[in-house]
């Protein structure tokens, strides 16, 4: 039914080619944005103050909705930009109560309408349904009330006129949390080599069905609940900087699935993995850096900025700030950014100032190096030598190590005391790591929680 | 005694596979468990702490030393008597209902347990009457509740209700935490105190366990 | 006592010298910080949460201020950030009870001092007093309890280590905020031209001489309670941007006073007029832009950041983040946009982000055509060809109003509606204003509320 | 009617050099006073609003549609008995002790006043008892609290503590509005309603008054 395809060599080959807001493959919003076709658009997401949710508090979250995209579209317009798009990323609550949830993506796309309608501003949006899958124990993957919940509001908000369907997909996260904790790289690499990209392909099979039969776009995932909880727990000091980067890049071949299974970007802004699957794919992605700093701290805020074609606050909540409501206040900064690249007259200044967000970020981290738009063509060739998610998924990690490596050897990155401990440590989790996925589960099953997942949902002899 | 100095650096170092020979080289010896245990073992975890705390281990590193102090103690255990192994004291912690992050909960966990403080862990996704079941039977001296997801920290005040409901409020100090908990949200809880993160509860615990 | 100066030439002549983070006459700090020295360093300012000061909440409140202070310089370090600058602006509560803004200046002092022993971090410290004479009414300008307070803050601050003392003063407030809401151009000019370019003479006298005896250096004054309550206003639809960007060159003579009067710099960062004052007297200043659209949404958040030495988010409360806390997060902004500044290897790569900087924001509206480094240097040096704050003032007017309406007439910038019936407007506003203040006064008299200032203190006859 | 258009016209263009000579030819031409006031005068205040609302019409620009306004109705006042002019309801709005700012204020106050309400003015720098007397006294039916200033806003509770103490709490609408209030300091602060802005304000107030 979804069309499938296999990504054996680079969309984008050339580092010179390699620029934001364009790209091989561009995608065309229902209002007529092509988002990758040359010009990179803010996306905008926000998400409620701190409330209870229930019967009696659910039209007061309306009312916030339909003030935040009222207000954040009409900041827009006084800013004279001409297109722009929204996230609605749904919280377990209106995932839980579909009707809730749709509710709210219509209250969206009225006021859409309506600034369009009022001041011509064109716009588009993505709905990112909640993954809830997770919220039983262990997870139901592929059966339940949750699941078909999900896919309710999915095809709904799809039918009724969203432009993107995403999600934050958990499959394999449950044992990733404790593999980073842990600084496990071989139990990381089986939840997101073996689970996650096991999940991935069954998961967006049905999204993409769902997409085609409703009228909306599937535009990738995001592997939010894994490479960024590295990510934010290095920021902590909680796990190494080396480590964390190595995760971001072992995350790839996962996301990749769901472009092999249908889906065509954009790909979604927490997703950091973007410069690679821009690559790899020749599809549009969206990203997030400084201007996100308020839900992300971290160490990629410029170089993240490097090739989108969407630039992303992450998530805000509505709350006051001194000179407007947070969300209005992402407008804003969201649209400098993007006038920025606007201000780009010709290839040559795109790719200076590409090479000025990247230069300002790279040499400060190894989680910021991985990002280096050379950095990605070289790692994403190799992993697209290996043709299983497994495979790629161990390419991926051993073509990190060697990058971080290189470059702390140059003096191009720092060198913390203990990262030539945790390299090594890498390495040796890597090197015990069989080709095969049931070989694998095997191998590991021993250090397994069993009681934390069901192998039947991904396919893996019990 | 050059075998507890080589028993702590195992444990600082997360030297699993090394520690029961250690020990049991201690007890051959002749030293007393008790002082292999606290000088030793809690020794190590006493270095542990404070080098997390400055940012010079990470978290992965301060799991495997508690694990090496555990397998380490695994040994001594038979020689000692009941209630052997001296704790400073016992707290629960949870996360709340429909919260099924535990990242926060367990940093925090282990912090306190590299602290040497027993901790109940309640798990997650805990629905009030469960924390306040678990507080009357097993009477810890403070209670963790932890919430991750901004739509759960509602969860939070239901919790304290449940404790006085179960009579046990005043038995316990409360402290909440978590991304979307503020100081403020803490007071309008009613909870005794907020903690931002791992390292701000463990010198909460300390505080409360201090006033005795 | 203090050195008088007249500046009667432009510091800076050629728009090709016209730069971010270096200027004829740098400013040195303690730690040895070397604003306008060849680097733009971030400049973060931050204030209380919504709560009641008094004698019970206040411990309270210096918690929190250690709080931010710590964690904003912890953060810099982690993101390797060399040096800050910190702003402390006293709240009036601080400057009504002087011990409690003198105890908060120590703890930032205090924090900054642990910052350098713990990792090394370089930092400085502006503090900015709450110009709380305007507290009584009609404002005791030159004498009274508020007067005298505000002078013992200053002198305990800076004597405690401050490096710079800067404030936002309020003379002709009185009847700017009217003029301003009635689009009266002709009181404006002598609410800012007259009474505020007198008040800023008598004013940074005190502050030049308060600073040399205490040991801390003049660093200049903001037109906030002017340019930018026109700025806030235009953005709200309430008065045209024709008149906000008019008002925003008109305040550039009073401010100049201050640098007259013995102030060196850093200019403050609200102090939107800043590249005016650059490039007259070659001093260093800060600016704000995107990063600081938490505190004020703007035309101008790209063009401001032209030609800063220190780049500042204007203010931002003690508030919690998806991330972290507001200030941590405010820090890390500021740092990536410094890195970007940083990124620039040599002096063409500097002009080219300059002028992508200028470019992205100038055609969009009035008020960013005005920041433009070449329409910066125009204006300037017709400003200098007149000798009194108010020949200047009305110079400055008459200079920006001819350069809108040529960048209107080709198309340069949008033009509004009514924007010539309020070019029109102020035309003859000005055409009406005599060059002699006192013949300004009598002239005006009948149409000013004598309650609400006192023309003594601005050395008027009665 | 011509000559009301015309005097419509001149009130929405602001025209106080030329609202009383029109004004003057309209009684001149047999015109009722009333008439001149509410369809003319006030029915150009009625475009005006909306014009505001719009975005279509600056401030100085509704200031001086109120100044052309009030300059003809002085022409007509004469001509009326007692409490000829009708207008909506009465409103009083002040900024709290310790806060001299007065531009929202003064918005606020205009925008009522062009939609027809008679805006009683408390200023700047009100200390609660102020706030109490006035609304005893003049009985508006909608009370306006406002402060721009992050620490006057502490003030607002005080000022709804004090109408109590005087036992007026029930007889009026208090709204808050400003920068620093938020919908839930609003709420906690027990304040009826939160104004975002001067627009929000009128659209309040108009419902509070169709409220009955
Ligand atoms: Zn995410
Ligand atoms: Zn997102
Ligand atoms: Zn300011």
């Amino acid at each position: 039914m979804s069309q499938r395809r296999t990504f054996d060599s680079l969309a984008i080959n050339n580092v010179d080619d390699f620029i934001f807001g364009a790209t091989p493959h561009p995608v065309t919003t229902k209002m007529g944005m092509v988002i990758g076709g040359g010009h990179v658009y803010p996306e905008l997401n926000f998400t409620l103050p701190t409330i209870e949710l229930d019967e009696t508090t659910i039209d007061k979250a309306y009312t916030i909705y339909r003030d935040i995209a009222k207000n954040a579209l009409k900041r827009a317009h006084d800013l004279h930009q001409d297109a722009v798009q929204l996230e609605y990323e749904t919280t377990v609550e209106f995932t839980m109560n579909p009707e809730w949830g749709i509710k709210v993506n219509q209250i969206l796309l009225e006021e859409m309408q309506n600034a369009k309608d009022q001041y011509g501003l064109v716009s588009a949006l993505r709905t990112t349904v909640n993954d809830n899958r997770e919220f039983v124990r262990p997870p139901l993957m592929r059966s339940g009330e949750n699941w078909d919940k999900m896919q309710y509001l999915m095809a709904q908000c799809s039918k009724d006129g969203a432009d993107f369907i995403s999600i934050e997909s958990t499959g394999g996260k449950e044992l990733s949390d404790d593999a980073i904790v842990r600084g496990d790289l071989e139990k990381l690499v089986f939840a997101v080599g073996v689970l996650g990209a096991n999940d991935m392909a069954f998961l967006w099979d049905h999204i993409v069905d769902i997409c085609e039969k409703n009228g909306s776009i599937p535009a990738g995932d995001s592997a939010c609940g894994f490479a960024n909880t590295a990510m934010v727990l290095a920021e902590k000091g909680f796990v190494p900087r080396v480590f964390a980067a190595v995760t971001r890049v072992a995350l790839v071949p996962r996301a990749l699935v769901a472009f092999e299974r249908g889906a065509v970007g954009p790909s979604k802004d927490c997703a950091y993995e973007g410069p690679y699957l821009k690559a790899i794919t020749g599809m549009p992605i969206a990203m997030e850096g400084r201007s996100a700093a308020g839900a992300h701290l971290s160490q990629v805020g410029n170089i993240a900025g490097a090739v989108p074609d969407l630039w992303s606050n992450e998530s805000i909540q509505y709350i006051r700030l001194l000179s407007d409501m947070a969300p209005t206040v992402g407008m804003e900064q969201l649209i400098y950014d993007c006038r920025m690249y606007e201000a780009c007259k010709d290839m040559a200044a795109k790719r200076a100032y590409r090479d000025l967000l990247v230069e300002s970020d790279a040499h400060n981290d190894p989680q910021a190096w991985v990002l280096r738009p050379d950095v990605v063509l070289r790692i994403s060739e190799g992993i697209l030598k290996e043709d299983t998610p497994l495979k790629r998924t161990k390419a991926a990690c051993r073509l990190a190590i060697d990058e971080i490596r290189a470059a702390q050897a140059e003096g191009l990155i720092p060198t913390e005391r203990k990262d030539e401990k945790w390299l090594k440590r890498m390495d040796k989790a890597l090197a015990g790591i069989p080709d095969d996925p049931n070989e694998f589960y095997q191998q590991i099953k021993p250090r397994l929680d069993l009681s934390t997942f069901r192998p039947e949902d991904y396919d893996l002899e019990g | 005694m050059a075998i507890l100095d080589d028993i702590k650096e195992a444990v600082v170092d997360g030297e699993t596979d090394e520690i029961q020979d250690l020990v049991q080289q201690a007890i051959d010896e002749g030293l007393e468990p008790g002082k292999i245990i606290n000088e030793g073992l809690i020794g190590g975890m006493n270095v542990v702490a404070p080098l997390f705390r400055d940012g010079e281990m990470f978290v992965p590193e301060v799991m495997e030393s508690a694990d090496t102090m555990k397998a380490g103690i695994e040994v001594v255990k038979p020689l000692l008597g009941e209630g052997g192994v001296e704790t400073k004291g016992k707290i629960a912690i949870g996360t709340v209902d429909g919260d099924l992050h535990d990242i926060g909960k367990n940093t925090a966990r282990f912090s306190l347990e590299a602290e040497g403080y027993k901790v109940i862990d309640l798990g997650i996704d805990v629905v009030p009457e469960v924390f306040a079941r678990e507080v009357a039977e097993k009477r810890p001296k403070v209670l963790g509740i932890s919430a991750l997801l901004t739509t759960t920290v509602g969860e939070m005040p239901k919790i304290i209700k449940a404790l006085e409901k179960a009579g046990v409020r005043d038995s316990v100090q409360v402290y909440v935490s978590g991304v979307p908990v503020t100081r403020e949200l803490a007071e309008r809880f009613g909870a005794d105190h907020y903690c931002e993160d791992a390292r701000d509860t463990v010198d909460y615990v300390n505080e409360v366990f201090a006033r005795g």
